[in-house]
């Protein structure tokens, strides 16, 4: 029974996932709390990019658009009219969907090329927007959020409280993606990713179906936008929108494994750490860490294209195998 | 109405440098069908050259302009050799990220190599202009603009009379045909390669006397190239001329009418019209 | 499989090692004397703004060995932990590495105002002082932060300088009334830009000057033409411009080609006080503005023999660093007097050496003088309201201060500009 | 009548691929399309089931006007195909590659499974169902396609050259198959070059030349008619064909 558990590897994954939880307990290091709220942040935010891009397989080099609609509804919401960023999350989740819907309309029809790059044309636009609106959003100045401690107004002083919710906001979108996985949705998205006519003549709506899961996906992204700004509690758009940040989801997810639940999650279990220590520590040379960190990946693009689960679950399986197999795990 | 005609003139001499750097894209795109987003560091790396060879040598980009040209061609060729050759049967999106990877490494590089200081190459032509009527023209700008004219037709005329560039027309337009009519493609793929790092490297050396090198010179003409590339019709090299003129006048005239914060927004607001409007680009047949 | 699991050992093995070099260390905050005093770093070292977040970085160095040569700070020698931080997500990252893994107790940066912000809501709750010498936003001394001190002057009182001393003193050398002035203002879009543009129109409306335009622009800008010529037809007698290296010297470059140079040119910061500015453009500089702080002043400023010495060996140390650069930049000043004057003359007067006793020696020490010529006198907010911007005027290649009169050592040249357009 | 084709004309720039051609189809039927390469037969399914748009005239599938319907929709309605060149998605498994076509016509997992394991046993693949598509040979890859079409539990199932290059054996088990298939209810258009197989399987058979219909017959009708001797074998012989 445990045995066929284990060896069900998507059980073992979600052990990883949960359990996760304890890290920022065990490390008292406020330090490494940080890092783990980002790497939770971070997974969550990979895993709602994969929901649509990684199993379509269309790259959208543009979600930090809606990681920004995200921070800015919820931070504007807050600072003008007191409104808690509970509700403000909610809100800018409403606002990316119909973003996502508009954009999504003129640009989901579009292939390859065409749509990663007009992705990158709405969200620059949108970005230029924000700084040029200077009387709502402050422009390049940006928005800080003045330090209240409260639950309604989602600061808190330690980092524990960061560190569960960040968690529970990556647990949920990994749910939402396992369960797309075993959905009509999923199998839908996954085979237009690898053939749009031959997914249509089986009666696949690609229209209806890409746009869903867009919308899904950047509503998700959206509340990871809100978290953001939450916690670092300083948005100004030419960092929250910049294109580094949804280059940054690609990479989460193509070094865990694109189109997979839980590939982005380890990709940012993997990297985030990575490299934010080895920004910590490389310090002395500027430039190295971004050098490792890129040939890194062109390492595992060019020998592994499939991203690191596929090892990991070999190992999984190599490892719990062995433990399985001397009759001890009844 | 001068100062309008002036500024279109300015943006038709910046459009001429776009579409330099964009007709190397073109051809790799179309010929070896690949998305390079690390096009745009080329341009860095050619800026970064023209700086040495003036700062060891004290010759100017134009004197060193063949010098750098073969050292592109021979950074090209590596690139292509080490990295972009085994990934040639991958996945669109594999390859895309490669190349997000690669320009991720490029800038690294330089920052560690070259510092972020701002390099700037100083030549008495600097700020000469030369005058016609009320109009004034900056005359790098014009050097760059003619140069980068010229270099885009003399690719043009390659790709019509000569024997490799009717074989790299062929692969664009069906590669498994033209393997069997006996060409050898990998070859081709890499000649095309380099032929477009090269192209972006001369852009890069043409704008080195009004513009500093620094890591990151490059990132935004990546997404510029390959905007005027999509507007352009994908693979056509006389499309992306014309594309590169036009992104240059559309932002140009953006930068006076609405403001220069609105540049960019400009092109990338003209770039979602044509796709939603005009899906094959402007010069594109349907 | 050999291979990745050989693959994993690595990384988990170069995982640790990190983590255990950073922990080993990581109990360093309390105060025992033996223990060195622990302060970080943070500038953009890698980025967009790489460049002056280097010099800076080198120039905290340089004070931290100045103050360690002369014994330290309260007998206990500074060690420096330094930090990348690219942008503001990083820096609060890795301010929490400086203030929870390393235990630093006072943190130098920022540059960049965003990367302020956001470095104060870390070391906000945790009790660790920020000393910024770079970031000039409002918002950083406007927030209510507690342990927050900028040494250097607010962004909207820089723009406001430099509009104030054109009323009062350039509008009578162009024989314009100053509410018959056309005035411009061009500056980047960062917030940088924008706090110091907006102080300068605030003050313009206050003042009753016209304001016939302003523009903003990316940084990153490549051909400034459209902009000049839309400033062209305004024709603005003084154009207010904030502007980093780059793009100052494309702005000149540009007005000069269109022949579009206004009158006077009064440029804020970075940008027309760098060093490299007059060295690329050359002589066209000269009688070109530049409000900033003071910067390069001449050593008989300083009355004080030790300040002469240790500013003059602050200079020496980082031109020989800088090889390049003909002048130390303002950026890199600035960064000095803040971590000079902060762990020379603050940090003895602190009672105890924690966010309680810092605090109040900040706010309490009154000093006549710091290595920028203007002295330190905090407000409740943390602001240093000593700090002045000071008009400076690039004459012969140097920069040449021409107000306020106390650090004066210069007459005011090239009113209107020679290059300037019909 | 299951399906009613009324002179459909599609026509690419100036060239109809297909001009004027009508059938009719009664339900239960099978039905063989042949005609020498480039006679227009897959366009013809292409126009059927919606994937390309026709110029001229009028499909009409049981009982409902298909004509200017996506392809999609038609799918939902009971018209389903396979490729000539199979197109796996090569990524999923056999059984995630049926289950794309199990999810037609219903939004629940289960149901969607126990359609798409009854299609694998029908064309006997059950026992590759975890294996990933791109791994199957050229023959199992044909009966997935076949498994695909079927799990989306059509009324008329158009068949595009399932047999091209099986081995023998493969072509006799392909036939069972497509027996059963009919068996089961379903309505077929078969396009077919392995003649002995369709005249086996057919019932009638229609003959295109240069897109348009030469005739309509039974087997034998066919097999006699000279005109389709001369248009069809006279051309085919030359070929290679693969």
């Amino acid at each position: 029974m445990i045995k066929q558990l284990i060896l069900k590897q998507n059980f073992v994954l979600w052990i990883i996932a949960v359990c996760s939880v304890i890290v920022p307990f065990v490390l008292p290091n406020r330090y490494f709390q940080d890092i783990t709220i980002m790497t939770f942040l971070w997974a969550g935010l990979a895993t709602s990019w994969n929901l649509y891009s990684g199993y379509c397989k269309r790259l959208s080099i543009g979600h930090a658009a809606y990681l920004g609609i995200g921070a800015y509804t919820s931070t504007l919401l807050y600072l003008n009219f007191g409104i808690s960023p509970w509700i403000g999350m909610l809100a800018g989740g409403v606002i990316s969907a119909i973003a996502a819907l508009i954009i999504g309309g003129t640009t989901l029809r579009l292939k390859g090329t065409f749509f990663v790059l007009s992705t990158i044309a709405f969200a620059e636009i949108l970005k230029v927007m924000t700084i040029t609106s200077k009387e709502i959003t402050a422009g390049a100045l940006g928005l800080m959020i003045p330090y209240q401690p409260g639950f309604t107004n989602m600061i808190w002083q330690g980092k524990i409280p960061y560190a569960l919710l960040t968690w529970i906001y990556m647990i949920i979108v990994l749910f939402i993606s396992v369960r797309l996985e075993k959905s009509k949705l999923g199998y839908s998205l996954v085979a237009l990713g690898e053939n749009q006519e031959a997914a249509e003549n089986l009666g696949v709506n690609s229209t209806r179906t890409m746009l869903v899961a867009f919308v899904m996906s950047a509503v998700l992204t959206s509340f990871g936008g809100t978290l953001f700004a939450q916690y670092v509690m300083f948005i100004e758009p030419t960092s929250v929108m910049s294109m580094g940040n949804s280059i940054n989801f690609i990479l989460l997810a193509i070094a865990g494994g694109m189109g997979t639940a839980f590939g982005p999650m380890i990709g940012s279990f993997i990297l985030t750490p990575v490299s934010n220590l080895l920004r910590g520590y490389l310090v002395g040379i500027s430039g190295l860490h971004g050098l490792i960190l890129g040939l890194v990946l062109i390492a595992v693009l060019l020998y592994r294209p499939d991203g690191i689960l596929p090892q990991l679950k070999l190992l999984f399986r190599y490892l719990f195998g062995k433990i399985a197999k001397p009759g001890k795990g009844e | 109405m001068e100062q309008v005609l002036q500024v279109l003139i300015s943006g038709i001499l910046s459009g001429g440098i776009y579409a330099l750097a964009s007709v190397g894209l073109a051809l790799i795109f179309g010929v070896v069908g690949l998305v390079n987003f690390a096009h745009g560091e080329y341009l860095m790396l050619a800026m970064y050259i023209a700086y040495w060879i003036y700062n060891f040598s004290g010759l100017d980009p134009y004197q060193s302009l063949i010098i750098n040209l073969a050292v592109m061609a021979v950074i090209g060729y590596i690139t292509f050799k080490v990295i972009m050759e085994r990934v040639l049967d991958s996945d669109h999106s594999i390859q895309m990220l490669l190349t997000l990877a690669l320009s991720m490494v490029l800038q690294n590089l330089a920052l560690m190599f070259w510092k972020a200081d701002y390099r700037n190459i100083r030549i008495d032509m600097t700020n000469d202009t030369m005058n016609l009527g009320f109009l004034t023209f900056n005359t790098p700008r014009v050097l760059a603009f003619l140069i980068a004219i010229g270099a885009s037709v003399l690719l043009y005329l390659y790709l019509q009379k000569t024997f490799t560039g009717a074989a790299m027309r062929a692969i664009s337009q069906n590669g498994k045909a033209a393997q069997l009519m006996g060409i050898n493609i990998k070859r081709t793929y890499g000649l095309a390669f380099v032929i477009g790092t090269t192209l972006v490297g001369l852009a890069g050396l043409l704008i080195s006397p009004i513009y500093p090198a620094y890591p990151t010179v490059g990132a935004s003409f990546s997404t510029l190239a390959f905007i005027v590339v999509v507007l352009g019709g994908l693979s056509s090299v006389p499309g992306a001329i014309f594309g590169g003129l036009v992104i240059g006048v559309v932002e140009s005239l953006a930068g006076y009418f609405a403001g220069p914060a609105y540049q960019q927004a400009a092109y990338f607001l003209l770039f979602i019209l044509v796709l939603v409007f005009k899906p094959n680009g402007l010069f594109g047949r349907s | 499989m050999k291979k990745n699991l050989a693959i994993l050992l690595v990384l988990v093995l170069l995982l640790s090692t990190l983590v255990g070099c950073g922990g080993g260390s990581g109990n360093g905050g309390d105060s025992e004397t033996a223990d060195p005093f622990k302060v970080g770093a943070i500038y953009p070292l890698s980025g967009a703004n790489a460049l002056l977040g280097s010099q800076c970085l080198a120039a905290v160095k340089i004070a931290i060995d100045i103050v360690n040569a002369n014994g330290g700070v309260q007998g206990r020698q500074v060690q420096l932990v330094e930090a990348d931080a690219p942008d503001p997500t990083a820096a609060t990252t890795e301010a929490g590495r400086l203030v929870d893994q390393q235990g630093v107790q006072v943190i130098f940066g920022s540059l960049a105002s965003g990367n302020a912000l956001a470095i104060a809501g870390v070391t906000e709750k945790s009790g660790v002082t920020l000393v910024e010498s770079g970031g000039i936003a409002d918002a950083l001394t406007d927030s209510g932060f507690k342990n927050v001190f900028r040494i250097l002057d607010k962004g909207g009182l820089r723009g406001a300088a430099g509009v104030s001393y054109t009323a009062e003193y350039v509008a009578p050398m162009l024989n314009i009334a100053p509410k018959d002035l056309k005035v411009a203002i061009i500056h980047e879009e960062s917030s940088y830009g924008t706090s110091v543009a907006d102080g300068a129109e605030k003050k313009i409306k206050e003042l009753g000057l016209n304001l016939v335009a302003r523009e903003h622009y990316n940084s990153t800008i490549t051909d400034m033409s459209a902009l000049v010529l839309k400033l062209k037809e305004a024709k603005p007698d003084v154009l207010f411009t904030v502007n980093y290296i780059n793009d100052a010297i494309l702005l000149v470059d540009t007005l000069k080609q269109y022949d579009a140079m206004p009158k006077v040119l009064m440029g804020c910061g970075a940008g027309t006080t760098d060093p490299n500015f007059a060295g690329t453009i050359g002589a066209d500089s000269d009688g070109i503005f530049c409000t900033d702080m003071p910067t390069n002043l001449p050593l008989d400023v300083f009355a004080d023999e030790a300040m002469k010495n240790v500013v003059s060996e602050f200079r020496e140390r980082f031109r020989k660093e800088f090889p390049d650069m003909n002048n130390v930049s303002v950026a890199a000043e600035a960064a000095f007097a803040g971590s000079y004057t902060f762990l020379n003359n603050i940090l003895p007067n602190a009672k105890t050496l924690d966010a309680e006793g810092i605090r109040e020696a900040a706010l309490t020490t009154k000093l006549d003088m710091t290595t920028l010529g203007f002295g330190w006198d905090l407000g409740d907010d943390g602001q240093n309201y000593a700090a002045s911007a000071n008009i400076n005027q690039w004459q012969g290649g140097k920069v040449v201060t021409v107000y306020p009169d106390k650090l004066k050592n210069g007459e005011v040249i090239n009113v209107p500009l020679p290059i300037a357009g019909q | 009548m299951i399906l009613q084709v009324e002179s459909v004309t599609k026509k690419f720039g100036g060239l109809s691929a297909v001009s004027e051609v009508s059938l009719e189809i009664e339900q239960g039927n099978v039905i063989g399309l042949i005609g020498p390469n480039g006679a227009g037969k897959t366009t013809l399914f292409n126009c059927i089931n919606g994937t390309l748009p026709i110029t001229d005239g009028k499909i009409i599938f049981d009982g409902v006007d298909i004509t200017r319907k996506k392809s999609h929709e038609i799918a939902k309605l009971g018209i389903a195909r396979s490729y000539q060149i199979v197109q796996p998605f090569g990524n999923m498994t056999t059984l995630q590659n049926a289950m794309v076509g199990g999810f037609c016509k219903t939004k629940i997992y289960k149901e969607a499974e126990s359609i798409a394991l009854r299609s694998l046993e029908l064309v006997r693949l059950d026992h590759k169902k975890d294996l990933i598509a791109k791994h199957l040979n050229l023959g199992e890859r044909k009966k997935l396609e076949i498994a695909k079409a079927l799990s989306t539990q059509p009324k008329l199932l158009l068949l595009d050259e399932v047999m091209a290059g099986l081995t023998p054996s493969e072509v006799q088990e392909m036939v069972k198959i497509i027996h059963s298939i009919n068996d089961s209810g379903v309505t077929l258009i078969i396009i077919e070059h392995i003649m002995e197989a369709i005249m086996s399987l057919s019932k009638r058979i229609v003959v295109l030349n240069f897109g348009k219909k030469i005739m309509e017959g039974t087997p034998e009708e066919v097999s006699s008619n000279q005109q389709v001797i001369e248009a069809y074998f006279g051309v085919e012989d030359g070929e290679a064909y693969a």
